[in-house]
C-alpha cells in the first residue's frame, strides 16, 4: 500500500464515527487475538451445576446450558467468527481480483464466460450456495470459510472487473502502453494497484456480511464444531434457550449487530477518506 | 370443538397420506386410517379392524376375523375383499418388505381372511400395527392413482381428510359414523373433537410460542431442551410417556483403538447415564443400559450384562490395555495419543448430548473430537468407515432393530459398529428367521442381544421419553396414554374445553 | 434606456469559503453583457447568484445586492423567486449534452415552462413550443418535439435549451458558456441565433464565456473576472482598445491571431489560485508583470476610466 | 424491437440452461450420501436396497443418469421425487405460491421503504435526519435474519399479540416474515437510490430544472426519482433468485412452506430430482430476472431503448 | 530532409450496436487517409469534434490496429512489427494526450511518472543520474524540480500537461504527436504550453503532428495543415498562408471570431447539421451543408487531388 492509502486509513479515524467504529474494531481485534489468555473463564469446561445462570457476578453475561461463561465465549467467539469471515473474505478477494482483473483486461469471450458464471452465483442466495457447499465438503470451519468465500467471490470479481474496465479507458494507461509497456507492467503497476483500494473497502464491508452468514450457517447447525464457540454457533444453540436463558442468544446477536454496524460505519469513513465513492458506483 | 396440533419435528415434510407408497407418514395418518391391529404402550397387540386372529403352529398361515359393519369415508364397505385387494398393492413399493412374507391372501368368507405365508413371520402383528398398514379404500385408491393421498385420502378412521397443504397443515374433520374403536380408547363412538388441524412448525421455539399464544393446543413431541421452560409456563401441561427409542454411542470395532475389546469396554463404562439423564434431560426419560427399550421383553437380559458407569474400572481397563495417562490427562500408547473422532448429528439435542459425552470421555483420558454432520453425510461417512465413535439414536419398538444395526450383512450403515462375527450372525439368523412363534422369537432375540452386549459394540446412554405439551385451558387429555405413541387411541378420548 | 439588472458588490460564500466577492456591473435593456474570465473565476457562481440557485450547491449571498428590474432579489422569498426563474429570467447552461433530462421528450421539457409561467394548457403549450422551435430555425419542429435528447446533436440540444429559456418570454437571458462545448461552426450559428433573438425580442443577456473572441463578436459591455472578483469592466471597444488591467491585457495577448511567428504567444506565468488560497491584496499580483509591493498588501479599488473601470493600483497610469 | 430482442434472449436461455444443468447435476451428485437410505426402514433387507437403487436408476453411470434427466426435462417433466414420492413439478408448484407471495411482498416492502429511506437520506439537508435514516437502514442488514425473526415474534406476537406467531394461512401471518426479509433488502435499495439521486442531482439538467422555476417536489418526483428507478430496478431484477430461494431461514422460523425450504429438505435427504429441479428453476428465474432487468431498463430509459426515428 | 512518416490509405472502421435492441451499424472514424511528414516539420490536423483526429493519432502510433492501410515510420512498416519490436520502437514516437487530468497514474509521484519511460524501456539509471534526469526533465518543461515529489492531484492542469510532455520527451523521441494538448486548459495556460512546445521544437528539432480543433491555433503553430471532415482529409494546405479552397475549410474560417470588436463578422447561416457518421452514403460528406453542392457531390465521393504546390483538395468545385 502506498502512502496515499495509508493516510486514507489514518484519515478515516479523524471523523467521530470513524474513530468510534474504528476503535471498536481495533478493540475487538485485540480481544480476538488474545482471547485464549484474557477470557475470564475457560470456554469449554462445563459446569453443569451452574447452567443457565442469569447475568450477574461473576458471569457478566450469564452462563449457557453447560454453565459456560457467555462473556468468555463471546470473546472467544470473536476469534472464531472474525477469523472465519476475514480469512474467507480475504481468500475470496484474492481470487475475485485475479478473476476480475483477467476478465476485465483480456475481455472477449473469456470475460463473457466469467461474468455469466459470476452473475449467476451472485444472483443466487448466499445461504443456498453455502448450504450446498457445506453439504458437499462436509461441515467444519474450513468449509464454512469456503462457502463464504464462494458466496462473495462474485462481488469481488464484478467490482475488480468494473474497475479494470474503467481504468483501462483512462488516458494514463494508453500513455503507458505508448511508452512500450508490457501487459504485465500495466496490470501490476497501474491497473491492480489502482483497483485495490475499493476492493479492500468492499472486502471489509463483506466481512460483516460474512459474520452474518457464518451465524446463519450456525443456525442451521453448520459451521463451528462444538465446543468451539463462534457467535453463530452460540446463537443457534441459544434459540432453544430463548425463553429460559435469553442472554445466551441476545448477547452474541448484539455483538454481531454492533460489529457489523461498526464495520459498515468504518467502511463508510474509509470510502470517504480514500475518496473512492465514485469508483464504487455501479457495482 | 376444534383443536390444533403441532406435529413433532420428526414427522414434518410428509408429501402424501398414501400409506402404501409413502416413506414418511405423520400422526394424522393414524386418524384417517384404521389398522387391523393396534399395539399398546406395553407393546402388547390389540384387535381393531381385525377382531381376532390365529397363527398356525408352523407359522405358515394366519387367519383374521374382521370387524363387521365397517365403512370407508367414501361409503365403501370394509371386508375380506378389501384386504385381498389391498395387500398386493404393496408390490414394488418401498414398503413391500412389510408384507413380503405373505405368499397369498385367501378370502375365506366376507369377514374372514387368510394369509398363506412364504415363511414364518413372527413379526406379522408388529408389521400390521404400523401406520403404513392403515387400510385405504380400494376403490378410491384405484381411482385416484398418483393423486391418492394428496388431494384425498380415504380410510375407515375416526377422521376424514378435509384439506392438506403440503408443508403447512392438514385439516381433519370428524367421521360421525365411526363406531369401531379399538379397546385402547375409552370412547367407543365418534371422536369428541369435531375438527383437528395438524400444523407443521419446523422451529421448536416457534412451536413453543404458538402453544404459549394459543396458536396451537397440543405440541406432539417437545424437545427435551424445552421441558423446563414449558414446565414453568402456566398455559401448558406436559405429559411424559415412555419413548420408543434409545440414544447410544456405537463403537467402530474395525478401527484402532476399538479393535481392542478392553478399550471398548472402558469406553462403555466411562459414560455416566445418570449424570446425562439429570443434566441433559432434566431427569425426564430413563437411563439406558442396553440396546432395547425397556418395554420390550428382549431387553430383560442376564444381570451383569447391562452396561453401567464405572469410572474406576474403565481406567483400570485402559491401563491394562497399555494406554497410559500423559501429563495433559490424555492417554497414550506407543507414542500414539488416545485421540478419537466423535461424530454427531446436526441437531441441537444431539449436539448437547455429544458435548457431555465428550466431557465424560475426557475423564478416562480419551480425547474425543466432535464432528457434526448432516444425516445423509454421516451415513456416507459410516459407509466409508471414516468413523470411530458416534452419538446417535434410533426410534423403534421391536427387537429386530438388533438385526438392523448389527447384522454382518449391513456393514457400514446401518451396522455402524462394523461388527462381523460368525457367532453373532448365527444368533441373528436364528432370531430373525428360525423363530416360528413369538415366544421363540423373544428368547432367540434375548440371546442375540446378550451376546452383542458382551462384545461392547456400543454404549447405551439414554431412553428418551416422549413429551406432549398441551394447553389445559383448551383441551383435556386422558390420564393414561394408550398405544406406543400419542396417536389416534388417545386422541379419541381427548376433548375440547370451552 | 433603463437598467434591467444591477449587481453591486456581490459576495458569495460556500461553507467557510468566499469564492466570489466585489462583483459589480449593470445591464441595460436590450444590451448584451459579457462575463469573461478563466476557469474558476466565478462566472457560473455569479449566474447562480442572480438566479437564486446558490442553495443548490450549498452557497449563499453574504453581501451586496442583485437588483432586477428595480427589485432586490437577495431578499426575495423562494416562491416569488420560482416565478421569476424561467418566467422573467431564462438560463442557458454550458453543456447541452447534460442539460436535458434524458428520460423525457424534449418537447415536454419545453412545454412545462410555458404551462408553469404562462398558465397555458397542454395543447396550447405544445403549439407554442413547436412555433418556438421553428423560430429557432430547427427543421421539422413538430417531429423534433417527440424526440428524446440523445437523438439530437449537440447544436440541436443547445437550441432546445435556448427554447426552454425563451418559452415564457423572459426579459433577461443568462447564458453560461452556451457555446463552449460546441464546434466552431455550430458556435457561430448559436451566437448568431442569440444575437438575432436579442435584437428581435428586445431581450437583455448576460453572456458568460471564457473566450475573448466571442466577447468581441457578441457583446456590448464586458466584465472581466479573475479569481472570484471582477477586475475590470467597460464597453467592448474600451476593453479591447485600451485594457486597463494587466490581466485583461494579458488575456487578450494569449489568443493566437494571425500567422505563426507574427508574434510569440506568451501566456501568463503561474497558475490561477484556488479558492482556499486567494492571495492577499490584488489577487493577480503573483502573476502580474507590473506588481509592486502595494499590490500584495492592498486590494486595489476600482479606478474609473473612459468607458469603465479597472481594479488595479496602476489603472490610471496605464495607457 | 423489444419483443424481438426479448425472444432472442429467451432463445439464448436454452444453451445457457443446458450448461447450467450439467453443473447442477454434477454438484448434486457430488453430495455425499444417497437418497435410498432415506427410504429404507428397519426390516428391509440389503436386497431391497439394491432393488431400489436399480429402480431409481442410481446404479447407472452419471452420464446415463444425466441424459435421462435432461431428456425428461426437455419433454417438460421434472421427474419424480425419490424420497418425497411426488412429481417434482407438483412439489415446486405447491411451494412456489408461498415463496412468491412472501418474496413479492418483501420485495415491495424493501423497494418502497428503501427508496423512501434512500431519498430522504439523499435529500435531507439535516445531518441528524440523515444519520437516523442510516441507522434504520443498517438495522435489517446487520443482524442474522433468524435472530431478528425470533425477537420480532417475541415482541409483536407474544408480547403485543398483534400477529400470529407462525403459519401461512392468513395475511396477518405474512407481516412478520415480510418485515424480516424486507428489512434485509432495505439497505441495498436505499444505498442504490441514494447514490443514484446524489449523482443525478449533480447533473446540469437539474440546475436547469430549477432555473425553469419548477418546485423542488416536482423536480424530485418527476425527474430525479425516475432516474433512481433505473438502478433499483436492475438490482432488484437480479435478486429474483433471492426472492424465490433466499427465504429459507425465515420460512423455517415462521413455519412457512416455500421453495427454499423444499430445497433444503430435499438436499438433506439427497432427493436428487427435487434438488436438481429446484436449482434449475432458480437458475432460470435468475436468468429471467436479468432479462427482465434489461427489458425494464429499456422501458424506462429511452437511451437504452433507442427508438427508431 | 527525409520522408519520415508516411501514412497511406489508412482507415479505421467501427461497428457498434444502436442501443440495446438495435441492429449493428458501422462508421469510418478514419477513412482513406494518406499523407507524408518530413522531419522537423509541424503538421497540423484540424477538424470538428468526432471527425477522427484522435483516431488518426492512435492509428499512426499503432495504439489501435487499422482496418486497412499502412504506416511507415522512418522506413519501417509499423504494422509489420512484432509486439516486442513495436514496444522498443515506441521510444521514438511519443504522444501528448488531450486530457492531462487523467494522463498520469494518480498513485504515481511526478518523479515516478517521469522516470517510468526509462523503467519500461529497461534503461537503468544510478540514483544520482536519476535525480539529475528528473530535475533536468522538469526544468526543460518549465517546472520547478521540487514538484518531483508531488502527486498529480496536487498539480494544476497546466502542470500536469507539462509532465505529460516531459514523459513523452524523456526518451528523446523523433516524432511527437500532440492530440489537442491544450483543449482542456485555460487560454493563459494554453499560451504557456504552446510557447513551451515551440521552444522545444526549435531546441530539439522535433517533428510534431499537432492536432487541434482550433483553426487559429493551428495556423499560428503549424507549417502544414490537414483539414478533416467525418474521417476524411478534405484539404491539405502546404503552408498556412495558402488560401483555403475547400468550402468546409472556408466555413471553418468564417466561423472563427477575431479577438477584436472591430472585426466582427456577419455570420453566414449554414444549412443542416453534421450528418451522422454511421452508414454514410456515397458522395461528399459535406454536401448537405455546402452552399455549392451539386448533384455530382451527392453521388460521387471527391478524392483528394493535389494541385500546384502540394495543395490538395477533395472537392468537385474547389475555389
Ligand atoms: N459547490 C461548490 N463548493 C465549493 N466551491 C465551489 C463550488 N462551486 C464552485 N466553487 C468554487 O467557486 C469558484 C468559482 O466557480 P465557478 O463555477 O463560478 O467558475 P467559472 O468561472 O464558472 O469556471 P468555469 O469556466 O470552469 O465554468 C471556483 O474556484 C470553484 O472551485
Ligand atoms: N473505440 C471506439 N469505438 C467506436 N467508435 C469510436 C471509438 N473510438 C472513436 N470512435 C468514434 O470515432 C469517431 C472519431 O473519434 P475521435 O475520437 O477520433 O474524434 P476526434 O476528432 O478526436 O474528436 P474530439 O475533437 O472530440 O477529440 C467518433 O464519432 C467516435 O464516436
Ligand atoms: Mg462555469
Ligand atoms: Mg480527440
Ligand atoms: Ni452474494
Amino acid at each position: 500500500m502506498n502512502a496515499l492509502a495509508q493516510s486514507g486509513v489514518g484519515r478515516a479515524f479523524t471523523t467521530p464515527l470513524g474513530l468510534f467504529s474504528g476503535g471498536y474494531i481495533l478493540i475487538l481485534l485485540v480481544v480476538a487475538l488474545t482471547a485464549p489468555w484474557i477470557t475470564p473463564f475457560d470456554v469449554t469446561i462445563q459446569d453443569l451445576a451452574n447452567s443457565n445462570a442469569a447475568p450477574g457476578w461473576p458471569h457478566l453475561m450469564g452462563t449457557d446450558e453447560f454453565g459456560r461463561d457467555v462473556l468468555s465465549r463471546v470473546m472467544y467467539g470473536a476469534r472464531t467468527s472474525l477469523s472465519v469471515s476475514a480469512t474467507a473474505i480475504g481468500f475470496s478477494m484474492i481470487v475475485g481480483m485475479a478473476l476480475g482483473a483477467a476478465a476485465g483486461y483480456f475481455g472477449g469471450l473469456f470475460e463473457r464466460a466469467v461474468m455469466t458464471v459470476v452473475d449467476l452465483t451472485w444472483s443466487f442466495p448466499d445461504i443456498l450456495i453455502a448450504l450446498m457447499l457445506v453439504a458437499i465438503i462436509g461441515p467444519g470451519l474450513s468449509s464454512t470459510m469456503f462457502a463464504i468465500a464462494v458466496a462473495y467471490l462474485a462481488q469481488f470479481t464484478r467490482l475488480t472487473r468494473a474497475q479494470i474496465v474503467q481504468l483501462k479507458r483512462e488516458t494514463f494507461i494508453e500513455a503507458t502502453i505508448n511508452l512500450g509497456a508490457t501487459p504485465a507492467h500495466i496490470l501490476s503497476r497501474h491497473l491492480l494497484p489502482n483497483a485495490v483500494a475499493p476492493v479492500i473497502v468492499v472486502g471489509m464491508l463483506a466481512i460483516g456480511d460474512g459474520i452474518i452468514l457464518e451465524a446463519t450457517l450456525g443456525f442451521f447447525g453448520l459451521g463451528a464444531q462444538p465446543p468451539t464457540p463462534s457467535w453463530g454457533a452460540m446463537m443457534s444453540s441459544g434459540t432453544a434457550q430463548l425463553f429460559l436463558a435469553p442472554w445466551v442468544i441476545i448477547f452474541p446477536g448484539l455483538v454481531v449487530a454492533v460489529t457489523v454496524i461498526a464495520i459498515n460505519l468504518f467502511g463508510d469513513a474509509l470510502i470517504r477518506a480514500l475518496d473512492i465513492r465514485e469508483r464504487l458506483r455501479g457495482t | 370443538q376444534e383443536a390444533t396440533f403441532a406435529l413433532p419435528a420428526g414427522e414434518l415434510g410428509a408429501t402424501s397420506y398414501n400409506p402404501v407408497t409413502s416413506s414418511n407418514l405423520n400422526s394424522a395418518t393414524s386418524l384417517i386410517y384404521d389398522r387391523l391391529i393396534e399395539q399398546d404402550a406395553d407393546q402388547s397387540f390389540h384387535p381393531h379392524l381385525a377382531t381376532s386372529w390365529q397363527e398356525s403352529p408352523d407359522g405358515m398361515t394366519w387367519e383374521f376375523k374382521l370387524h363387521p359393519g365397517v365403512k370407508f369415508h367414501d361409503g365403501e364397505p370394509f371386508n375380506a375383499e378389501t384386504i385381498a385387494a389391498w395387500i398386493p398393492t404393496f408390490a414394488g413399493t418401498e414398503n413391500a418388505f412389510m408384507v413380503e412374507a405373505i405368499d397369498k391372501v385367501v378370502v375365506v368368507d366376507p369377514l374372514t381372511i387368510k394369509f398363506v405365508m412364504k415363511r414364518p413371520e413372527p413379526n406379522m402383528l408388529y408389521n400390521l400395527a404400523s401406520s403404513f398398514m392403515g387400510v385405504p379404500s380400494p376403490k378410491s385408491y384405484k381411482a385416484l392413482g398418483k393423486d391418492y393421498g394428496v388431494t384425498t385420502a380415504v380410510g375407515t378412521g375416526p377422521f376424514k381428510l378435509e384439506s392438506f397443504s403440503i408443508g403447512l397443515e392438514t385439516v381433519l374433520v370428524r367421521n360421525d359414523d365411526y363406531a369401531w374403536d379399538s379397546d385402547l380408547s375409552v370412547n367407543q363412538g365418534a371422536a369428541k373433537i369435531a375438527k383437528i388441524t395438524f400444523r407443521e412448525i419446523p422451529d421448536q421455539s416457534t412451536a413453543f410460542l404458538e402453544l404459549k399464544t394459543g396458536g396451537v393446543d397440543v405440541l406432539l413431541g417437545v424437545p427435551t431442551d424445552f421441558l423446563s421452560i414449558i414446565k414453568s409456563e402456566k398455559a401448558a401441561t406436559i405429559i411424559t410417556m415412555p419413548g420408543t427409542g434409545i440414544n447410544y454411542m456405537p463403537i467402530n470395532t474395525s478401527v484402532a483403538p476399538f479393535t481392542d475389546i478392553k478399550v471398548r469396554q472402558a469406553t462403555a463404562l466411562a459414560i455416566n447415564q445418570k449424570a446425562i439423564l439429570d443434566s441433559v434431560y432434566a431427569g425426564v426419560g430413563q437411563e439406558a443400559h442396553n440396546f432395547l427399550i425397556s418395554s420390550l421383553p428382549e431387553s430383560q437380559v442376564k444381570p451383569g450384562l447391562d452396561v453401567s458407569f464405572d469410572l474406576a474400572k474403565a481406567n483400570a481397563l485402559l491401563d491394562e490395555a497399555g494406554w497410559k495417562r500423559a501429563d495433559d490427562g490424555v492417554r497414550a500408547k506407543d507414542g500414539q495419543p488416545l485421540k478419537v473422532k466423535l461424530f454427531t448429528q446436526n441437531d441441537t439435542e444431539f449436539k448437547r448430548l455429544t458435548q457431555v459425552v465428550q466431557a465424560q470421555l475426557k475423564d478416562i483420558g480419551m480425547d474425543a473430537e466432535i464432528t457434526v454432520l448432516d444425516s445423509s453425510t454421516i451415513r456416507d461417512e459410516y459407509k466409508k468407515n471414516n468413523h470411530q465413535l458416534a452419538v446417535r439414536g434410533y426410534d423403534w419398538n421391536n427387537a429386530d432393530i438388533l438385526d438392523w444395526f448389527f447384522s454382518g450383512a449391513r456393514l457400514g450403515y446401518p451396522n455402524i459398529s462394523m461388527w462381523k462375527d460368525a457367532k453373532s450372525d448365527e444368533l441373528n439368523k436364528t432370531a430373525m428367521t428360525n423363530s416360528k412363534t413369538s415366544a421363540e422369537r423373544i428368547a432367540n432375540f434375548r440371546t442375540y442381544h446378550e451376546y452383542l452386549l458382551s462384545q461392547f459394540l456400543f454404549v447405551p446412554i439414554y431412553q428418551p421419553a416422549t413429551n406432549i405439551a398441551f394447553n389445559p385451558k383448551t383441551v383435556s387429555v386422558p390420564e393414561k396414554v394408550r398405544g406406543p405413541r400419542f396417536r389416534s387411541q388417545t386422541i379419541m378420548d381427548m376433548q375440547v374445553l370451552q | 434606456m433603463s437598467t434591467i439588472l444591477k449587481v453591486e458588490a456581490l459576495r458569495v460564500a460556500i461553507g467557510a469559503l468566499t469564492p466570489l466577492s466585489s462583483v459589480s456591473f449593470s445591464l441595460e435593456k436590450g444590451e448584451t453583457l459579457g462575463l469573461v474570465g478563466e476557469s474558476g473565476s466565478g462566472k457560473s457562481l455569479t449566474a447562480m447568484a442572480i438566479m437564486g440557485l446558490l442553495p443548490l450547491i450549498g452557497g449563499r449571498i453574504t453581501g451586496g445586492s442583485v437588483v432586477f428590474d428595480g427589485s432586490d432579489l437577495t431578499a426575495l422569498p423562494e416562491p416569488a423567486y420560482r416565478k421569476l426563474r424561467g418566467g422573467r429570467i431564462g438560463l442557458i447552461t454550458q453543456n447541452p449534452m447534460t442539460s436535458l433530462d434524458p428520460l423525457k421528450k424534449v418537447g415536454s421539457q419545453i412545454d412545462v415552462v410555458a404551462r408553469l409561467h404562462l398558465g397555458l394548457d397542454k395543447s396550447a403549450a405544445r403549439n407554442r413550443t413547436v412555433e418556438l422551435l421553428g423560430e429557432l430555425r430547427i427543421p421539422e419542429p413538430a417531429s423534433i418535439y417527440h424526440l428524446y435528447p440523445h437523438q439530437l446533436s449537440g447544436g440541436m440540444k443547445q437550441r432546445i435549451v435556448i427554447a426552454m429559456a425563451l418559452a415564457a418570454d423572459p426579459d433577461l437571458l443568462i447564458a453560461d458558456e452556451p457555446t463552449t462545448a460546441l464546434d466552431v461552426t455550430v458556435q457561430a450559428q448559436i451566437i448568431r441565433l442569440l444575437s438575432d433573438l436579442i435584437r428581435d425580442r428586445g431581450l437583455s443577456m448576460v453572456l458568460i464565456t471564457h473566450d475573448m473572441s466571442v466577447v468581441a463578436q457578441a457583446c456590448d459591455k464586458v466584465v472581466v473576472m479573475y479569481a472570484g472578483t471582477a477586475v475590470e469592466y467597460g464597453t467592448v471597444a474600451a476593453i479591447f482598445d485600451d485594457p486597463r488591467h494587466p490581466y485583461t491585457k494579458a488575456l487578450i495577448g494569449c489568443i493566437p491571431r494571425g500567422l505563426a511567428g507574427a508574434q510569440r504567444l506568451k501566456g501568463i506565468e503561474g497558475t490561477v489560485p484556488s479558492v482556499a488560497h486567494y492571495p492577499q491584496g490584488c489577487r493577480f499580483h503573483p502573476r502580474c508583470p507590473r506588481a509592486e509591493a502595494i499590490c500584495a498588501a492592498v486590494s486595489p479599488p476600482f479606478i474609473a476610466s473612459r468607458d469603465g473601470a479597472a481594479a488595479c493600483h496602476f489603472a490610471g497610469a496605464v495607457g | 424491437m423489444i419483443i424481438k430482442y426479448t425472444l432472442q434472449r429467451l432463445l439464448m436461455l436454452i444453451p445457457v440452461s443446458l450448461s447450467i444443468s450439467v453443473v447442477i447435476f454434477l454438484v448434486v451428485h457430488l453430495l455425499p450420501g444417497d437418497p435410498i437410505d432415506n427410504l429404507m426402514r428397519v426390516g428391509s433387507s440389503p436386497e431391497d436396497r439394491l432393488a431400489m437403487t436399480v429402480k431409481y436408476g442410481l446404479d447407472r453411470t452419471l452420464v446415463e443418469q444425466y441424459l435421462l434427466w435432461i431428456r425428461s426435462i426437455l419433454s417438460g417433466d421434472f421427474g419424480e421425487a425419490i424420497v418425497l414420492r411426488r412429481p417434482v413439478s407438483a412439489l415446486i408448484w405447491q411451494n412456489l405460491p408461498y415463496s412468491l407471495t412472501l418474496g413479492a411482498l418483501a420485495f415491495a416492502f424493501s423497494s418502497i421503504v428503501g427508496m423512501i429511506a434512500g431519498t430522504v437520506s439523499a435529500v435531507a439537508k439535516n445531518p441528524v435526519v440523515e444519520q437516523v435514516v442510516k441507522a434504520f437502514i443498517l438495522l435489517g442488514s446487520t443482524v442474522p435474519s433468524f435472530w431478528l425473526a425470533l425477537l420480532m415474534i417475541l415482541l409483536f406476537s407474544v408480547t403485543l399479540g398483534w400477529f400470529p406467531v407462525s403459519g401461512a394461512k392468513t395475511w396477518t401471518a405474512l407481516v412478520l416474515p415480510v418485515l424480516t426479509i424486507g428489512f434485509g433488502g432495505i439497505a441495498l435499495v436505499a444505498r442504490v437510490t441514494r447514490v443514484a439521486l446524489v449523482e443525478i442531482a449533480r447533473q446540469d439538467f437539474v440546475t436547469l430544472l430549477h432555473a425553469k422555476g419548477l418546485s423542488r417536489s416536482t423536480i424530485l418526483f418527476r425527474h430525479l426519482l425516475p432516474h433512481a428507478f433505473l438502478p433499483v430496478v436492475t438490482i432488484l431484477a437480479l435478486r429474483i433468485g433471492w426472492i424465490l430461494g433466499g427465504a429459507v431461514t425465515v420460512e423455517f422460523v415462521f413455519g412457512r412452506p416455500g421453495l427454499g425450504s423444499l430445497l433444503i429438505r430435499a438436499l438433506g435427504q439427497r432427493d436428487y430430482p427435487v434438488v436438481q429441479g429446484c436449482l434449475l428453476m432458480l437458475a432460470l428465474a435468475v436468468m429471467l430476472g436479468t432479462l427482465i432487468g434489461d427489458v425494464a431498463q429499456a422501458a424506462l430509459d429511452p437511451r437504452v431503448r433507442e427508438a427508431t426515428t | 530532409m527525409s520522408e519520415f512518416l508516411e501514412v497511406s490509405r489508412l482507415s479505421k472502421r467501427y461497428t457498434s450496436k444502436r442501443g440495446l435492441f438495435g441492429a449493428a451499424r458501422s462508421m469510418y472514424a478514419v477513412n482513406d487517409v494518406s499523407f507524408r511528414m518530413t522531419k522537423g516539420r509541424v503538421v497540423g490536423v484540424v477538424g470538428e469534434s468526432g471527425c477522427g483526429k484522435s483516431t488518426l493519432a492512435r492509428l499512426i502510433l499503432r495504439l489501435i490496429e487499422p482496418s486497412s492501410g499502412a504506416v511507415r515510420f522512418d522506413g519501417l512498416d509499423l504494422l509489420k512489427q512484432r509486439p516486442r519490436e513495436m514496444r522498443r520502437l515506441r521510444a521514438r514516437m511519443q504522444m501528448v494526450f488531450q486530457d492531462p487530468y487523467s494522463a498520469i497514474d494518480p498513485r504515481y509521484t511526478v518523479a515516478d511518472a517521469v522516470m517510468e519511460p526509462f523503467q519500461i524501456q529497461g534503461v537503468r539509471l544510478s540514483s544520482a543520474a536519476r535525480s539529475d534526469m528528473i530535475s533536468g526533465l522538469l526544468t526543460m518543461v518549465g517546472l520547478n524540480p521540487q514538484t518531483a515529489s508531488s502527486y498529480p492531484h496536487q498539480l494544476s492542469g497546466g502542470q500536469k500537461q507539462r509532465i505529460g510532455i516531459a514523459r513523452a520527451l524523456a526518451l528523446k523521441p523523433a516524432l511527437l504527436v500532440l492530440d489537442e494538448p491544450t483543449a482542456s486548459l485555460d487560454v493563459s495556460i494554453q499560451a504557456q504550453i504552446v510557447g513551451l512546445l515551440e521552444r522545444l521544437q526549435e531546441e530539439m528539432g522535433l517533428t510534431y503532428l499537432f492536432i487541434s480543433h482550433d483553426l487559429a491555433l493551428v495556423k499560428y503553430f503549424c507549417d502544414e495543415v490537414l483539414v478533416m471532415y467525418l474521417g476524411r482529409v478534405v484539404e491539405a494546405l502546404p503552408n498556412t498562408d495558402a488560401p483555403a479552397r475547400h468550402p468546409y475549410t472556408r466555413t471553418l474560417l468564417d466561423s472563427t471570431f477575431q479577438p477584436d470588436p472591430k472585426l466582427r463578422r456577419r455570420i453566414q447561416p449554414l444549412a443542416g447539421e453534421v450528418p451522422s457518421p454511421f452508414d454514410l452514403g456515397p458522395g461528399c460528406a459535406f454536401a448537405a451543408r455546402c452552399p455549392r453542392a451539386s448533384e455530382r457531390c451527392r453521388v460521387e465521393t471527391p478524392l483528394l487531388a493535389a494541385s500546384g504546390g502540394g495543395h490538395a483538395v477533395a472537392c468537385h468545385h474547389p475555389d
